[in-house]
């Protein structure tokens, strides 16, 4: 039980870690010492001591939107283990509650976006929705091919069995699958070459140009959960890619911790060396993305 | 022999009513002799009715006049609609004669006519001599042909030439069946007198000469199929019904068209019964039943006049009864159950298209907009007749065209089923879309609105109400009636035992 | 004789058949009526009674004479003596006719009728009758030659009639010549009627009612 | 059955008032409101009490009709359907005592009364009958009720359009339903319900037909694309209370002749799953796509029906392959999330359909490009709208997440365990439905940001106020509801179980069900413990998502109480919406509807086929600029409308016979003669 408490308090603590590691990786690309990797946690601190201010459009869903992004993937967190490490709390099909429950977030971020009544913001909403409508059968596939891996329902389940002799027996299935679920975690993550985070021409972005108007503790929470949604979908990927499975809790924990910081830095480097794609050629990705997973089940 | 002359006044009575009517010099006294006539008829018919269902088949003039379940139910419909009809005629042209369109010749013409049409379709059914029958059915033609043009326009006198010539090469053919079945039955040792009835063939059907009966049976069904309306020998029907004043319309679809089936009918026992029961006869009537529906459907796909319309209804709906009693068993029953609905039906929407006519001063549907605003009863009444018609439930329409697709299950004729589904469903279609813009479109403002009476309260609620029950509720004794007549139409011995003096 | 009789009704057929002049037409169809009427003598001359005779008798009254009689002056009243331009021309009807009267004696070998004792002619010769009657109706124009070729189709009723049966219920036959006599007058006031409505009886210009 | 028997009583008494006191109409909607909640109160009693376990209740009369019996039977199945006919029933006359009046002519009100409680008398005895000709007649009567009212839902040509295609597509379907029922009743003996069950035992090419024809027959009713085509049109044109009831459970009656016929068929072949699970993909994927495409709030939300049909058949399609590959806990999972998902799409179809014709009431337009800013206006029509739009994307913690989680479960099972056909099935299912849920909350989000966020598109919009009480409570119960059945789940699978256990594969032995098994019966296995023993496997996971929704609630509402807490004293200002330095933004800048939804309809244009009218500036001068687009139906336009058209052309040439000439008639006349003395004599 000790252990199972581990994984969502690392997140809750780690998550932005990963944002200052990618922007870091990014930094070291281009040349530039970039700022500290604890940055995105003194952005947060300084947002939640600003004050508010909230267009007079809005309405209570705009208020909603940042507190249930928050909420939602704090609530995600007690099904997600971190490869050995359990999840505090499994049942057969969490899986689909956990995707289910993104998509509220994303569903409620969407529409508190509306409400600004902004072009650019409804751009950025039309775009997040369309994406996520084809990113979630990807997921979902590339789980469910997992579980018929290991032949159980549950996040906990269908990762923690994965160990080397899996990886030994279906390395082959299991690469697919992880390269669809990586397709899949730049997309929800709005990241490169998807959605670029940076950018300042707000016409081509997708996640940033929905948050245009939040401000202070609102941007506070909408920043804290994309950093645990990035954790999540992480953490999933790590789960299934490093077949560290030794019952050291220090042991498991740690390689699952690297995975992450390994990850993050592999984003930086696509950050870096890729440029985003044109928007129309997003849905071609996501599709391949689901073929990836398919393959990947057809072969095992 | 008592009856005789019970069965004789059922003919004789409307005779003597148009010929009185012809002495009144006020318009208005000879709509009402006539209409008095048929009243009077009705009242007589219901007496014999009522006798043949309590205690059997009667019997007059030795045995040449018979009323058995199959003639007293078609006696029964036929009175129904003539009686409504009647009434409704007081209504249709009382209007016309208020406001002065009607002469006295032409009142005249009709009072002098109407009630001997009646007389003429009683003498086919209580006719057992089915030379007489003939007589009566050439006699129906003859009579009703100057019914369809009380109004003497163009149009009328184009569709009287079209029925007289028609019908009547149709009767001719009919006679010349009629002819060959007395030939068949040459060598039977019967009084020569007695030789063409009906009951006297059907107990001797297994010593007729079968190809003599088979050909008779075919010259009987194209020639009375023609009078019947069924497709591709209905092109009559369509001019002279939409051309008839509303009255005649009525009777004309209501009732003539299923006294020329029922001839047909009394034929069918008799060709089977020659032939051994191979169901040949009836495989006719199924083929000529499913082609009128599906030849109906096209018309009434493109229709534009809505009597012309109704009139291939009447094609439709009788194709759906030759259908059922081609398939025999309950389709029988049903195809019995069917003519009821269908006369009654028919009739409602023709008194409304007639009444709407005069309102709108045309049957074109494009310009008849909104007639449940312009003319609520009568309004209602033509959607609900029209609704009945293509088969809507709870009307009992529904009820027998399912009685006549489960005989068609029954029996594993898909490809019946298929068409008959197909056709009906064509018509549903096609009459619905006229149907809905008919009722509930928006009227022409140059219409004026038309008052309704208590009559014409009662001409639409009644015969409505009737359809709506009847899908619901079948009582009993009705019920016993259809079976009654069924089993003479299947087997025809139904009658034999009972039936003498 | 019976077979005699029976030869010429076929003949005065094609004579209908193949004139296109309405004088003509009606005074064939006179000349067939008498025909029939000596034939429903002769044939039943063995069990003749006093109604059978009745019968005969007014059949060829009617039929010989009344019929001609009534139609004739309605001919002279619409101005009309000549079929113009007939769907089938006088030579194109004869030829038809003799195709019918193929399939007539085919049927006729297809019928049998009981008995025996009647001419084997009667049968095609019957419905020979009915399909002049039919090709008269289907390929001429004026209503007038339709009435006739509607009379021809009764003729050749009333000859398979009294053809093969030696009796026949007075009522009935007297109820059919009756009949017959109604319809007859009714034509001939029906064409007055269009005459005066239309100015012309050529029955191929009533198109007004279709679809 | 008493207390059905009267409520089934008081709705038709109700509906002769209603007609009686057509010319009172406020005195007419109050009774009508009485009488559907009263009636509702009547039968929802005996419902719960089958659900809870009680015996199978019956009623049978005489009919003095042949073939017919007046049966009526109410076991586990039909108090199941019976349960969101009462309670939609209940709520949409409660709802129409003050909507009705907007929606139709004063004259005609009463008439539409009638017809309201009409229909809900109809599908009551269409669920209840146990009789073939009763179900036909009810069946019949239904359509004929809400047709009345689909016409009378507005004045003019559309409606009766609207109305044609709903009765000629009813009609066409009732077709197949009266060849199914005559050829169960031919091989069965009897028309009586009670028989059928005989029908488990005949050949299996006469099974796959009747199963064919319940398909096609109820499949038009339920809307199965391509079979839905008069959906979008009917529903939109009815008044919207009646679009509630005929969304949310008039098409289910589709649904629930197709579940009875099915059971009665017994073991089922592998291809009439295939067959339904295809229906169920196509159906759902290409029904929101149709949706997402829509301009008019209330075609959006029937085309969404189409959508939720397709969801309910992927579960039914999914149950018969379970059963036919003997997977029984598959089969009960499907079968059960498709029938709660009947259930759940009444409750959140009649929902939006409300809250749809409350925005219709004061607005004046469907037109979803017209609307915006509503929620500060209908703080209530909006928030319930919110729940409604959130269920039926399947997201937690509302009820459609839970019947979805079923069918999840369910085929998660059959990738896991089946053999291979069943695990491409599984497969299938699940892309098929995530795929389904993605696009259905992109195109809730759509609908519920344009018509209720941002600023007033219109005056109208502007000047729009929250509707009446009784409308407005309405609503508020079904939001309840929408809610209420997702926490309830863990304990409601006992009652599915009850349901699912009428198929005769998983009646409890020794119980009696419709069709006891004959000797005959085929070749399934009967389970003895019924359905339950699966379907309690999702007691778990329910009990989970009760407690993680309760979870939810509390961390959201933390973090709000958070933010008030840290924003207590700080300033917090009003602007307006930045919009990248442009110092006037008017309401016409927000992004439209169609705005919103074109990268997916890009994305999809070979299905949807997308018309764009574009009207835009060429030269050097600004001009004024247009751009319209327009999404037909695509089954309509490219294969219904030129089919019959074809056959209306066929036939038209037909009509060249009747020409006119009377020679030519006398011929067909000569001609029909000679062939058939030819062929007669040959």
């Amino acid at each position: 039980m000790s252990a199972a408490i581990l994984p969502p308090v690392l997140a809750l603590a780690g998550a932005p870690l990963l944002q200052g590691i990618i922007t870091r990786t990014k930094a070291w690309f281009a040349g530039r010492r970039g700022p500290p990797l604890l940055q995105p946690y003194y952005d947060i601190a300084k947002l939640l001591r600003k004050g508010a201010v909230y267009s007079g459009t809005t309405s209570w869903v705009f208020r909603l939107g940042p507190a249930a992004g928050v909420g939602v993937a704090a609530l995600c967190l007690l099904f997600l283990p971190l490869g050995n490490l359990p999840a505090p709390f499994s049942f057969e099909g969490d899986l689909v509650f956990v995707i289910y429950l993104l998509a509220l977030a994303r569903f409620l971020t969407v529409i508190a976006a509306m409400d600004t009544g902004s072009a650019f913001e409804g751009m950025g909403a039309s775009r997040e929705m369309a994406f996520a409508a084809l990113a979630e059968p990807a997921l979902l596939f590339g789980l469910v091919a997992v579980a018929r891996q290991t032949g159980r329902l549950s996040l906990e389940g269908l990762i923690r069995p994965i160990d080397v002799g899996d990886w030994a027996a279906h390395g082959a299935t299991l690469l697919l699958v992880l390269a669809g679920l990586f397709l899949v975690f730049l997309a929800e993550n709005s990241r490169i070459p998807v959605d670029d985070p940076t950018t300042h021409l707000e016409l081509t972005m997708i996640h940033e140009v929905m948050v245009l108007d939040h401000g202070g503790p609102d941007f506070a929470f909408v920043e804290y959960a994309a950093a645990l949604k990035l954790w999540i979908l992480g953490a999933l990927i790590t789960g299934i890619a490093l077949p560290v499975r030794t019952g050291e809790v220090a042991i498991d924990l740690a390689a699952m911790v690297a995975g992450l910081a390994g990850l993050a830095v592999l984003v930086g480097i696509i950050e870096s060396t890729l440029v985003r794609l044109r928007l129309v050629q997003v849905p071609h990705l996501l599709i391949g993305a689901c073929s990836l997973a398919l393959l990947g089940f057809l072969i095992q | 022999m008592e009856h005789g002359w019970l069965l004789a006044s059922l003919v004789v009575v409307p005779v003597l009513a148009g010929l009185l009517s012809q002495v009144f010099t006020s318009r208005e006294a000879e709509l009402e002799t006539a209409v008095g006539g048929v009243l009077v008829t009705a009242g007589l018919g219901a007496l014999a009715i009522g006798k043949v269902f309590s205690a059997g088949p009667l019997f007059g003039f030795s045995r040449w006049l018979f009323l058995d379940a199959l003639s007293a139910y078609h006696l029964a419909v036929m009175l129904v609609v003539f009686t409504l009809s009647s009434l409704f005629a007081l209504r249709y042209f009382g209007e016309e004669v208020r406001e002065g369109r009607l002469t006295l010749a032409q009142v005249r013409t009709f009072a002098g006519l109407w009630p001997p049409a009646l007389g003429a379709m009683v003498l086919v059914v209580v006719s057992n001599n089915l030379g007489i029958m003939w007589v009566g059915m050439e006699a129906t033609t003859l009579v009703t042909s100057f019914l369809i043009c009380v109004h003497m326009t163009r149009g009328s006198l184009e569709a009287m030439w079209k029925y007289m010539l028609i019908c009547s090469v149709g009767i001719g053919f009919a006679f010349l069946g009629t002819l060959m079945i007395r030939v068949a039955a040459k060598d039977l040792p019967l009084d020569p007198n007695q030789a063409l009835l009906w009951t006297n063939l059907l107990a001797n059907t297994g010593a007729l000469a079968p190809s003599l009966v088979k050909a008779a049976f075919l010259f009987v069904l194209v020639g009375y199929g023609t009078k019947a309306g069924l497709a591709p020998l209905h092109t009559w029907l369509p001019d002279a019904h939409s051309k008839a004043p509303a009255p005649v319309s009525a009777v004309f679809s209501g009732f003539m068209l299923n006294t020329a089936l029922y001839c047909v009918l009394r034929y069918v026992p008799l060709v089977e019964g020659a032939t051994g029961h191979t169901g040949w006869a009836l495989r006719l009537l199924t083929g000529f039943g499913l082609f009128s529906i599906l030849v109906a459907a096209a018309f009434i796909l493109w229709q534009h006049d809505l009597k012309r319309l109704l009139a291939y209804h009447s094609v439709e709906h009788l194709g759906i009864i030759a259908l059922g009693f081609g398939l025999g068993g309950l389709g029988t029953f049903a195809a019995l159950f069917h003519t009821f609905n269908h006369s009654l039906c028919k009739t409602l929407s023709f008194f409304a298209a007639g009444r709407l006519g005069q309102v709108y001063g045309t049957h074109d549907m494009e310009r008849m907009g909104g007639s449940c605003t312009v003319a609520p009863v009568w309004g209602i009444g033509l959607l609900g007749s029209l609704l009945a018609l293509i088969g809507m439930a709870p009307f009992c329409l529904f009820m027998s065209e399912l009685q006549i697709l489960k005989a068609a299950v029954d029996g594993g004729n898909y490809a019946v089923v298929a068409l008959f589904l197909a056709g009906t469903g064509a018509v549903f279609l096609g009459a619905l879309g006229h149907a809905l813009p008919l009722a509930l479109g928006k009227p022409s403002p140059a219409v004026v609105p038309a008052p309704a009476g208590g009559l014409d309260v009662l001409l639409v609620a009644g015969p409505l109400v009737v359809l709506l029950l009847l899908g619901v509720w079948m009582p009993g004794p009705c019920r016993g009636v259809l079976e009654q007549a069924a089993a003479i139409v299947q087997h025809g011995s139904a009658v034999l035992p009972g039936g003498g003096r | 004789m019976n077979d005699l009789l029976i030869i010429l009704v076929v003949l005065s057929n094609i004579r209908l058949l193949s004139t296109s002049r309405i004088e003509s037409l009606i005074t064939w169809i006179g000349v067939q009526g008498v025909l029939l009427g000596l034939f429903a003598l002769h044939a039943r001359w063995v069990h003749l009674t006093a109604d059978v005779f009745v019968v005969g008798l007014v059949a060829l009254v009617l039929k010989g004479f009344v019929f001609p009689w009534l139609l004739r002056p309605v001919a002279n009243v619409v101005h009309v003596s000549q079929e113009v331009d007939p769907y089938v021309g006088p030579m194109g009807s004869t030829l038809l006719g003799m195709v019918a009267l193929v399939v007539s004696l085919w049927l006729g070998t297809r019928l049998h009728i009981p008995g025996g004792d009647m001419s084997r002619l009667v049968v095609p010769a019957t419905l020979f009758s009915v399909f002049c009657g039919q090709l008269l109706i289907v390929s001429r124009k004026k209503a007038l030659s339709q009435v006739v070729g509607f009379l021809a189709m009764e003729n050749g009723a009333f000859l398979l009639g009294v053809g093969t049966l030696y009796y026949a219920p007075f009522l009935v036959e007297i109820g059919v010549l009756l009949d017959m006599f109604v319809a007859v007058l009714i034509w001939t006031v029906l064409i007055r009627y269009l005459d005066r409505a239309f100015h012309h009886i050529d029955t191929d210009q009533l198109q007004h009612l279709k679809g | 059955m008493t207390w059905l028997l009267a409520a089934l009583g008081l709705t038709l008494a109700g509906a002769v008032l209603a007609f009686a006191l057509g010319s009172r109409p406020v005195a007419c909607a109050w009774m009508s409101t009485g009488v559907g909640l009263v009636a509702a109160l009547l039968g929802l009693w005996p419902c719960a009490g089958v659900l809870a376990g009680g015996a199978v209740a019956t009623f049978h009369a005489p009919w003095a009709m042949p073939l017919g019996e007046l049966a009526l039977r109410l076991d586990a199945l039909s108090a199941f359907f019976l349960v969101p006919v009462f309670l939609l029933g209940a709520l949409t006359a409660l709802y129409g005592s003050t909507y009705l009046a907007h929606a139709v002519a004063p004259k005609n009100l009463g008439l539409a009364w009638s017809a309201f409680h009409l229909l809900m008398a109809s599908m009551v005895v269409v669920v209840l009958a146990a009789d073939g000709l009763l179900f036909l007649v009810a069946w019949e009567l239904t359509v004929l009720a809400s047709a009345a009212l689909v016409i009378l839902g507005g004045d003019d040509e559309a409606n009766r359009h609207a109305g044609w295609l709903y009765l000629s597509a009813s009609h066409l379907g009732t077709g197949f339903l009266l060849v199914l029922f005559l050829l169960l009743g031919r091989e069965t003996g009897s028309l009586a319900f009670g028989g059928f069950g005989a029908a488990a035992g005949l050949p299996d090419g006469l099974k796959g037909a009747l199963f064919l024809l319940a398909v096609v027959g109820f499949g038009t009713k339920a809307g199965f694309l391509p079979l839905h085509v008069w959906l979008p049109e009917a529903h939109p044109a009815a008044p919207s209370q009646v679009s509630a009831l005929m969304s949310g459970v008039m098409i289910k009656t589709g649904i629930y002749g197709l579940v009875r016929v099915v059971f009665f068929l017994g073991h089922p072949a592998a291809w009439w799953g295939w067959t339904l699970l295809g229906i169920g993909l196509v159906s759902g994927i290409l029904g929101v796509l149709f949706a997402l495409a829509q301009h008019d709030l209330k075609r959006l939300l029937a085309y969404h029906s189409v959508e939720n049909i397709g969801i309910i058949a992927l579960g039914l399609g999914l149950g018969l392959l379970g059963l036919g590959a003997g997977q029984p806990a598959v089969a009960a999972l499907g079968l059960a999330g498709g029938l709660l998902h009947v259930l759940n799409h009444a409750v959140f179809k009649g929902l939006l359909f409300l809250g749809a014709g409350a925005v219709l009431a004061e607005t004046g337009t469907r037109d979803l490009d017209r609307q915006g800013g509503l929620l500060k206006r209908m703080p209530w029509t909006g928030g319930t709208f919110l729940v409604g739009c959130l269920s039926i994307s399947g997201l937690p913690p509302f009820n459609g997440f839970v019947s979805e989680f079923l069918i999840y479960f369910g085929a998660l099972l059959a990738v896991m365990a089946g053999p291979l056909p069943l695990t491409v099935a599984g497969l299938l299912l699940i892309v098929g439905l995530s795929l389904i849920g993605g696009l259905a909350a992109a195109c809730f989000a759509k609908a519920f940001s344009v018509v209720f966020l941002g600023s007033p598109r219109s005056a109208a919009a502007a000047a729009a106020g929250e509707v009446a009480l009784p409308m407005r409570l309405a609503m508020a119960a079904l939001a309840l509801l929408c809610l209420l059945i997702a926490l309830a789940a863990p304990f409601g699978l006992e009652m599915l179980a009850r349901v699912v256990d009428v198929h005769p594969a998983f009646a409890p032995a020794g119980a009696s069900t419709i069709g006891v098994p004959g000797p005959g019966m085929g070749p399934f296995v009967p389970v003895p413990a019924g359905s339950l023993r699966h379907l309690a496997r999702a007691a778990t996971p329910f009990t989970a998502i009760v407690w993680g929704s309760f979870l939810l609630a509390a961390l959201v509402g933390g973090v709000l109480a958070w933010r008030r807490h840290l924003l207590a004293g700080r300033e917090v200002g009003a602007t307006v919406t930045w919009d990248c330095g442009y110092a006037g933004p008017t309401a016409r800048m927000q992004y439209t509807g169609s705005s919103f939804a074109q990268p997916l309809v890009e994305l999809f244009h070979p299905v949807l086929q997308t018309e764009a009218h574009v009207h835009g500036i060429d030269g050097y001068f600004p001009v004024r600029a247009r751009f319209a687009s327009h999404t037909g139906d695509l089954f309509l336009r490219r294969f219904f409308q030129p089919l019959f058209h074809g056959i209306g052309a066929g036939l038209g040439r037909l009509t060249a016979f009747q020409n006119g000439v009377v020679q030519a008639y006398v011929l067909y006349i000569t001609i029909t003669l000679v062939v058939l003395l030819i062929g007669g004599l040959w």
